[in-house]
């Protein structure tokens, strides 16, 4: 049984970690372009509940919250924005590399699209024995449109490879909406069956929905059933990349924004929660203390850490042999 | 004499040329948007509507071939790359097709699009998102290769470009756009194919591209403090590249150093000198340098960042090197090494 | 109405030249890659009955049929393919890159994929009014693997471009089978509805069939109804390039090509016209004369026309202004 | 002493690399198929499975990404591409992913696949099929770049590049698939970061890439009739550069000609003849050359084809000069005009 409280807290402890990496910012000592999660904290949390640790996820620019909900380090995550030595790229990526090898989170990178492929080859497999491995790879609405991701579900689907991909539609790519990029009245998860991929569609901010048709995705999956294509719909609350607000560029309404604020994803669970007694102000002050002293000891790590030594520039063009 | 900024002269030249020319089309994504190429396409679709201003999915590939067909129809495209990195994903319709298309059809066919190609450097922009790759271009015969430094060569090489029938690829430092100059209000043109001595002197030749021509500038002037007289060219065309002008100079200082946005190895500074070499073998009175970027991606983190972009100072080294100056007579001790140079300037916080 | 002994005469105008080609290939004076469509011959006379002069058309590296079937220089052809001055690029191009514009044959370029998003912009325009032109696009089954043929289905959809897409399904890319390539059990015509883009699938070796579907499909285009995809199953009887046949090669079984074979587009037709009583071995005959007249001619005048002066090298690497 | 071709040298090698290694796999279009890419992986599915001898789609951007992942599952995979041109469409996964992989995860990810990448010429392969983009790869920092020339380092350097944890791109010419060489029959390793003086002379340093080096070799067995020797250098590795060698040999010879297969203009020899400078501006006693592809797109018409592509005679030509010979004594008249120079040998009746 899912953990209800565990799912709360992960989302929280998501959405707290952005909301003071948006409040430091201005600090200008995370000296690299950051693309915020807050709003869309629903849908890593929603898949992670069913991966395991050996299980890959992969990511693009928009990244933390699928590293921190599948365990990523978060202090390792800190210190990279910060460009530090003890970041998890040590300092050589930047809020666009995230990986974290023990936990399953191979990579993140910020070419639209780039990952996708990636996932898929991790779990190709030269021996006929299932290999009970999954991938997850999340991208946006607009990574779609990169001719790579239709290669990368025609060559999963031939091979029948245990890959999840997901698509966070938060209906617009930088500035721009959905129907100057895409047909207007085609949904996302429209492609998957074009390659024979099975493929679903769901509201990305109720995390419930979002566990349901990820875990029968995964389950399947993992039993040999080939790969899915998932679609879920969501709402970037900040600018594209960076801490701000961005409504005075009217690139959208205040109207569609108050309405997704009004759907956000943490606040209709809590409420779900609380109707059904999980969830007290008690539990809740707990779970928000205990992620504060997470975050703050993260941050405290991070600026106290050590910068890459200039001297070590070179060192990693080459691996050695 | 008015003086705007370099993202100002880029505008001008779109608005001026779209003006002047009902089959000029811009396109890339965000370009209607509310940022519009940082300022440079902002507003051009209120005048020109937007099927002239053309947002786009994020298929670059696919687009550039889209470019491509508008040409068939009559159009003059206009086509943008937020960063250059993203082009890498083009590289077949820009090289295989764009390129050729004129020669591989016997004449018949044309390609006049133009790609502004953006590059940049800072801000941990990181691996994917600070290359710069004009010597990739340059390599590849039936394109143009240009990277205007100034607002003036701005406007007047984009105009120049969108009028040109061949396809023009034009690299613009992020770091420029907020620099100004003088630039004429009506439209005029820039010769697509000569290079511009931007400093006279005896002592040494620099010879530079785009956002490095500020910093030899920088370099120089520190320099003449020490009585070291530079002559700094700016390359502005990488191809047809005007060697003719650098030999000149060259000639007279007997003294090189070619300082590009690029990496150095297999760059563009490459091909610099061994053209001059071909012209006379005993030209150089020592040892040539090139400045660039290092053999390594680029670091994200701003202590790697700091010794992986090339500043005045290592032009200035350079040049004490050459020259066998003491550096620590030239060199002014670096304010505090808490003061990262991933900046611009101090009016740029981020994030991008 | 459509006069039918035209089309029967234009297959087999394309089948002769094809075989006049493939017998003098071992003179060994057409000296470039050659790609024979031989067996393919219905589609692309189906779908230019079709055309007018000013539509577009497009092709990839197996072109010889859909330039002939536009209306493209037979001597301009030939030429091209000896290399010579009067060929239609030149002599630059050779086989794989054919092109008439009076005619409306735009370009061919052997790059997979390559020429379906230049088709695409083509046919692009800022005025609203409709544009009554329409592009056609042909490619094999192997090219459809390329991103960016989805890329470029994505914007004639949201566009809605007059392009048809005509996608020659001969089953196999150089001599891999489809089934290491795409999921077994799709039809290239469900990659259309993903896109949302009206989509159907024939036999490509039946004229009749062919015509009915391109027709409809380039009426409707004409009219304002947008991009079509369109997917003929066909059959390459000889090697992927080059004039011989290759059942050696053991990629395919010599059933698998004696049935397509007795499939034959040309003998399919010709059988109905004679039934119909249409054509008789008396117009047979004189359709044949006057093919392999007009096909000497064109040897002749390839083989007499002078090679590019080898100081014009440098003549095309830029345009003048 | 075994002579094989080189395309069977390479044979071997990914048999004994797949045999003594289970995570090597080759992948690309046709390479378990009945002509396995130019018979270099004939047969090999019969031994290793089709599973490690991978068919796949027509998708190389896809498929790059797809072969680096199957690294992190452990494997060590071979993509080829049949020819260079075709890669461009994979430039998005080569340059950004592949290439920065180990750099930018800060050494936590390695990405150990080798590209074969085909080079080539004639039979009107025309120009979106006769490119040899080196350039590009050595300009990208992460890439091992090699052209082995002999059957024996086409073995020797790909059994070296599989087990390297680098990417490494291998450029090989089809005019030296049917060449001969002494090949061990037991894998052997050589190293990728050597150049390897083919034979030694006092008069003129001849530095050549890969098919080109053949063609230095017979233009130096012409000129030793006349009494020049000719020092030829078969680079083999140009990144990294072992410019020592190269260096060594200019020393003595104080005159250089470059030769390689990929377009002049802001190719590998630039680099060559820079880092040259670089180290002793006064290396020359007279100018250099460079002779490779002119710039313009590959014609197709044999006749234009003719002039384009170089051979022995344009590097006798070159020695000519810059010895100040008479090139009349030297260059044998060529038989006749009707005879193409658009083979490798007279076996080959096209198509491709
Ligand atoms: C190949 C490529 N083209 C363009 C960009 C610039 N870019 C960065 S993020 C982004 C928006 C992508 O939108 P979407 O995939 O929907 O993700 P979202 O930002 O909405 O989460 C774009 C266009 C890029 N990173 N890579
Ligand atoms: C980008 C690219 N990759 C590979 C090739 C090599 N190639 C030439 S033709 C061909 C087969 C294509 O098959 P298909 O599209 O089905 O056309 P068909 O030859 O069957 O008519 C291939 C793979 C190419 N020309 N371009
Ligand atoms: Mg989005
Ligand atoms: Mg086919």
């Amino acid at each position: 049984m899912v953990d209800l409280i565990n799912l709360f807290e992960s989302m929280l402890r998501i959405r707290m970690v952005e909301e003071t990496i948006a409040e430091k910012y201005s600090e200008q000592e995370m000296r690299c372009p950051t693309h915020f999660c807050l709003g869309q904290e629903a849908i890593p949390v929603g898949v992670s509940i069913h991966l395991r640790k050996a299980d890959y996820v992969y990511s693009g620019h928009r990244s933390h919250g699928h590293y921190l909900a599948k365990g990523g380090s978060l202090k390792a995550m800190i210190s990279e924005i910060y460009g530090k030595q003890t970041g998890c790229a040590l300092g050589r990526g930047g809020s666009q590399h995230l990986n974290d090898l023990d936990a399953g989170f191979i990579a993140s990178a910020p070419i639209l699209g780039g990952t996708i492929p990636i996932a898929v080859g991790s779990v190709y497999s030269i021996n006929s024995n299932v290999n009970d491995r999954v991938s997850v790879v999340y991208f946006g609405d607009g990574a779609t449109e990169e001719g790579v991701f239709h290669e990368a579900l025609n060559f999963a689907s031939v091979k029948k490879l245990p890959v999840i991909f997901v698509c966070e539609n938060n209906l617009y790519s930088v500035h721009s909406s959905f129907d100057v990029r895409q047909p207007k009245d085609r949904n996302i998860s429209d492609i998957g069956p074009a390659h024979k991929i099975p493929s679903f569609r769901g509201n990305g901010n109720d995390i419930e929905e979002v566990m349901e048709i990820a875990g029968n995705a995964i389950n399947t999956a993992r039993d040999g059933g080939g790969p899915f294509l998932l679609e879920f719909m969501t709402y970037r609350w900040l600018e594209h990349c960076g801490p701000n607000e961005d409504l005075h560029l009217s690139y959208r309404t205040k109207e569609e924004m108050d309405e997704w604020l009004a759907n956000c994803p943490i606040r209709l669970f809590e409420n779900k929660l609380r109707e059904k007694n999980i969830l007290s102000d008690k539990i809740r002050v707990e779970i928000e203390e205990k992620i504060s002293d997470e975050i703050n000891s993260a941050f405290e790590y991070a600026k106290n850490s050590p910068f890459p030594d200039p001297q070590t520039l070179f060192n990693y063009t080459y691996p050695k042999n | 004499m008015r003086k705007i900024k370099y993202f100002e002269a880029i505008h001008e030249a779109h608005y001026q040329s779209m003006q002047a020319d009902d089959n000029v089309i811009i396109l890339g994504l965000g370009v209607p948007g509310p940022t519009g190429i940082f300022g440079t396409t902002k507003g051009l679709v209120d005048t020109f509507g937007k099927d002239r201003v053309l947002d786009m999915p994020s298929s670059e590939q696919g687009m550039t071939g889209v470019a491509l067909g508008m040409t068939i129809a009559g159009y003059k495209p206009v086509m943008i790359h937020m960063r250059v990195d993203f082009s890498t994903l083009a590289m077949d319709q820009m090289v295989n097709q764009v390129a050729k298309w004129h020669f591989m059809y016997g004449g018949k066919m044309n390609a006049p699009i133009v790609f502004r190609m953006i590059i940049g450097r800072g801000w941990g922009q990181g691996p994917q998102h600070s290359q710069s790759l004009q010597a990739w271009f340059a390599h590849i015969p039936g394109f143009k290769v240009i990277m205007p430094t100034t607002a003036y060569d701005a406007k007047g090489m984009l105009i120049s470009a969108i009028k040109d029938n061949s396809p023009v690829v034009i690299f613009e430092h992020r770091w420029l756009y907020n620099v100004d100059g003088i630039v004429p209000k009506d439209p005029y043109e820039v010769n697509l194919d000569k290079a511009k001595v931007m400093l006279e002197g005896n002592d040494i030749t620099i010879v530079a591209t785009s956002y490095m021509v500020l910093e030899a500038l920088k370099a120089a002037e520190l320099l003449s403090k020490h009585g070291i007289k530079s002559e700094v060219i700016d390359i502005r065309s990488i191809v047809p590249l005007d060697i003719d002008t650098i030999y000149t100079s060259v000639k007279k200082t007997r003294s090189l150093i070619v300082a590009d946005t690029g990496t150095v190895n297999f760059g563009i500074s490459a091909e610099i000198i061994s053209r001059l070499i071909e012209m006379d073998h005993s030209l150089l009175n020592n040892l040539p340098k090139r400045i660039g970027l290092p053999f390594c991606p680029s670091p994200t983190s701003p202590s790697l960042a700091e010794k992986f972009f090339p500043r005045s100072k290592d032009i200035i080294l350079a040049v004490c090197d050459i020259l066998e100056l003491d550096e620590k007579n030239v060199l002014v001790k670096e304010s505090d090494s808490k003061h990262w140079h991933d900046v611009p300037d101090s009016s740029f916080t981020g994030p991008y």
